[in-house]
This record gives C-alpha cells, structure tokens and sequence, in this order.
C-alpha cells in the first residue's frame, strides 16, 4: 500500500552556511583539484579575486553541513530516502563565494510528481549573501515510491 | 583572473580531458568529510550490498567535482555561468575515469561571447558515468 | 564555566559512565573527515586485511575522544589539566564501547585543588582499549 | 638489512593551523558528544568562555589538517609508517583554543630509540598563540624496525 505524502509548502525554514576555509580546500582536496586558487590567498589575490573562490560544486558542502538533517526531513514527508537516486544536479552561477561569507540558503520544491514506481522531486536551493543572490542550485531526486 | 579568447575558440573544439582514478574508499571518506555526505552506500561495502549495490558507489557528485575541475582549470572559475549534470552509471572503486568536452556552439548577444559546451566523465571501458552542460562567458 | 566542587567528591568515586556505539563505518569516516587522520586502515577494508589485521579498526584517537567526552561532561573542558592515555586494543566495527573512571586522589597544593583520576575505555565484553590519567582542578 | 634512520634535529618547520569553528563541530560529531558548548556560541559565553572552545583532543585536528604531509616526512626518516602503532597520546592544557585562533605548532623529536624489533618515536607538539603557550602534547608511535 502507498504510503500517504505529504510534501509541504515550506518544508525546511531558510538556514545559514558559514564559508570557513577548511571546506574549500578539503572538497578540492577530494576531488584531487589543487589549483593554487582554492588554496592560496595571495595567489587568488594576484588571479584578481577577493580571496579562494569556493569551487563549482560547493553547493553540496552548504547544503548537506548547513542542514545536515534535511535527507530526515524528506523521509518525513514520506519519501524512501533509503531507496534514493540524485538524477541531475543544475547551477546557475551569479557571483562567486569567498570564506568568511554567511550564506543563506533558501530551500523550496520546485516540483513533485509520484507516479507507480517513483516519487520525482526537484529541490531548488537559492543562496544569497546580503539578499544578494550568489547561486542557484536544484537538484532532481529518485526515490522509490513502492 | 582567466578568461578564454573567444576569437581562438572554434565550436568542435576539445576540452582539455583530465583522468583520474582509480577511485579509493579513502577518497570516498574524504569527500564525504568534504561535502557532509555521510550517506553509507558511498562508505560501508556490506550496507550497500544490503540495498542491492555489488558493493560501494562513489558520491555522484564527487564525478561532478571531478569535472568542474576540468572546466573551471580550462575556463576560470567566473566565467562559469552555468553547469548542470545529468547522473547515469555508477562509479565504482577502482574505476579510473576520464572528464572530457566539446564546445557545441559560440553564442554572441548582448550580455557577451558565450560558450555553450557538452561534458562528460567515462571510465576506462568509456562507460559514461554523467554527462553535462555548461555556458562559458569569454572576453 | 563548570567546575566540581573539590569538598563534594571523595577519592574512590565514579566518574558517570559513558556508553557509545555501535561504531559505523560511517563514524569513522565522519572521524577521518574531521581529523584529517585518513589511515585506510580505518576506511578501507580490504587494506586493513592486507595489512594483517581482522579488518578496520577504529582510529585510538576517537577512543581518546570518546573518553575526552566522558571526562568535559563531568568537570568541565576549562577545569582539564592533563590528560593522557595508553592504547592497548584494537576497536573493531560494532564494537559497544564505555568510557569509565575513578577518583583516585584529591590534592590540595598552593597552585588550588585537584582531582587526579584514572580513566579508561572497555568493550561490551570488558576489553579493556584504552587507559588513561586525569588531572582535574576544582573550586 | 636494517635501513638506516635519519633522525633530523629539526624535523619539520612550526606550521600554523587556523581554527575555524566547522573543525570543532565536526571533531565533536565525529565523537557523538552533542555538549552545546562545542556548537552555540551564545550558550558557550553564557558559560563563560569568549566562545566555543575546542574539546580535549583537537590537537589531532590541528596536526593532521595543519601538516597534512606530516606522515610522509616520519617516512623519509626510515621510519616504517606502514606498521606503526599509536602507543600513547598525553596533553597538557594551559588556555582553551577558540575559533579564529591562529595556531602555531612547533614540533620537535623529544625522543627516539631503535630496538631490533621497532622504532620506538615520541613527537613533543607545542600549540602557542602569540607567543603563548596554549597546549602541549606528546604522541608516542611504534613502529616496526625490521
């Protein structure tokens, strides 16, 4: 039997993600990326940058150390967060991120579809500094919805 | 900061490929204290035996790092205006993989020159892992 | 700011016990991650066996930690003078662990009050993995 | 055949560690120790401290993150990093170390023995901060000789 979902309007309330240094360079450090930009002021200084721009795909960090409980809240909503699949990850670049920045992230569901065999949904992440938008991120998600 | 010539750069044009590999539980720990995802598929081999896996699957977004640093040390990071992914086979330990791309298409409007690029990463029997999109802005 | 009131605790009291576990994979990633101790004898299992042992072992130092828990629970982190420990056993996957101790003697001298107590970490079966020595300075 | 051991007097240069208040969360989650002293900087001042201090085994954090290659230097010694046993680990704690602390780390060989079956090393680290001494402590490793 389905069970009921219930996908809330606002489902998580905007929370805040503190740039610190360390994370820039250990997400670099795992993909193997070391580009003295992400680990050099004074170099990232001379490339004409304010500081080590965080890389392309530091949403992630933001995301899963901003709000570490949120996979909890999607199984909430009745979601199979144990039967998952990231199907397409999306950015849209605006201004880029230094350490030392407070990000705000602002979560919604862009859209939700179930159909017999999955619940398909669209998370839109947008994330501003001083009510200045940096980023946008959304991120298509699989789950089975047996 | 760098900025590609958008007068140099005809559509065809190959991206500078980057390879990697092969992908170890230790990269698969760091990333996930990188990026706070903690997820055991990507960490514990028997728990992603139990959800049906043969064993542990890298991050797909640890693919997706692996080719943003193909883009962003071709392009610069700020001419990055877009870049999407689309996630299609599992990558697993072992796996050496290869990010590679095409500039599809120059585009020149008012906000500026603007690449439109198609990326991908395989691995070394060329099975694709994720491919992509990107828009590059040029000087 | 905590700190135990030194004419309050007698020698031969407990410290409260402190139990943990089972220890994941996951945790021990989530240690690496945190450290920047990325040994593959704690992430990887393969290596650990290759490097002669059963498989994983947790890192001593999240032991360490655990008791170091236990231990700013009780008397405060700012109250913590000396700490040290000897590791005398591995701790494996699914391993229960319990962090304990005991006052052993108070000492009053012209630098203040103190507490020196012994520590340790045991197993659900009373293995002993790590032991240890406190001093603790009181009001 | 043995290999000869190259203890130098100096072995690494003092390094400097940043503090940054994501390495304190996460050492403490690692841990499990959910004491909101190590999270709330609000609550940590109500406590009575200028913020959220590091708990008792952070120097790890410090060594590992803020001399990554640190290992591998042990191993040009003709140290056999590949066996090695952490036989001990002792602090002396003299200030708390917060967030935003610069670290200085200054390690020297307090002593080193060679018996026929293993390396017996004892690495002295002391943390100071401007010139201050914060913490000290000593590591003791095993590793096999042969």
């Amino acid at each position: 039997m389905k069970k009921q979902k219930k996908i809330p309007e606002n489902p998580v309330e905007p929370f805040y993600f503190e740039v610190e240094r360390c994370k820039i360079k250990e997400l670099c450090m795992a993909i193997g990326d070391n580009n003295p930009l992400f680990f050099d002021t004074g170099y990232a200084r001379k490339e004409g940058y304010d500081d080590t721009p965080a890389p392309l795909t530091f949403a992630t960090v933001m995301v899963f150390w901003g709000h570490p409980g949120l996979l909890e809240k999607v199984k909430e909503w009745g979601i199979n967060t144990g039967k998952i699949l990231h199907a397409r990850e999306h950015y849209y670049y605006f201004k880029p991120v230094f350490p030392g920045d407070r990000i705000k992230c602002t979560m919604e569901i862009e859209s939700f579809r179930s159909t017999s065999a999955a619940d398909i949904i669209v998370l839109k992440f947008v994330f501003s500094r001083q009510d200045e938008i940096v980023l946008i991120a959304k991120m298509k998600l699989l789950a089975d919805s047996r | 900061m760098k900025k590609l010539n958008f007068n140099s750069i005809k559509e065809g044009d190959e991206l500078p490929a980057l390879t990697k590999g092969p992908i170890t539980q230790v990269q698969l720990a760091k990333y996930a204290g990188a990026s706070g995802d903690f997820n055991p598929i990507h960490l514990d081999n028997n728990y992603a035996k139990a959800a049906g896996l043969d064993g542990i699957i890298a991050h797909g977004m640890l693919l997706m790092g692996i080719l943003g640093q193909m883009i962003s040390g071709w392009a610069g990071i700020s001419a990055v205006k877009e870049y999407s992914v689309h996630f299609k086979s599992y990558t697993r330990l072992q796996d050496r993989v290869t990010a590679k791309g095409v500039v599809e298409k120059k585009e020149e409007n008012e906000k500026g020159k603007f690449l439109h690029c198609t990326v991908f990463v395989e691995d070394q029997n060329g099975e694709v892992k994720i491919t992509g999109k990107v828009i590059v802005q040029c000087m």
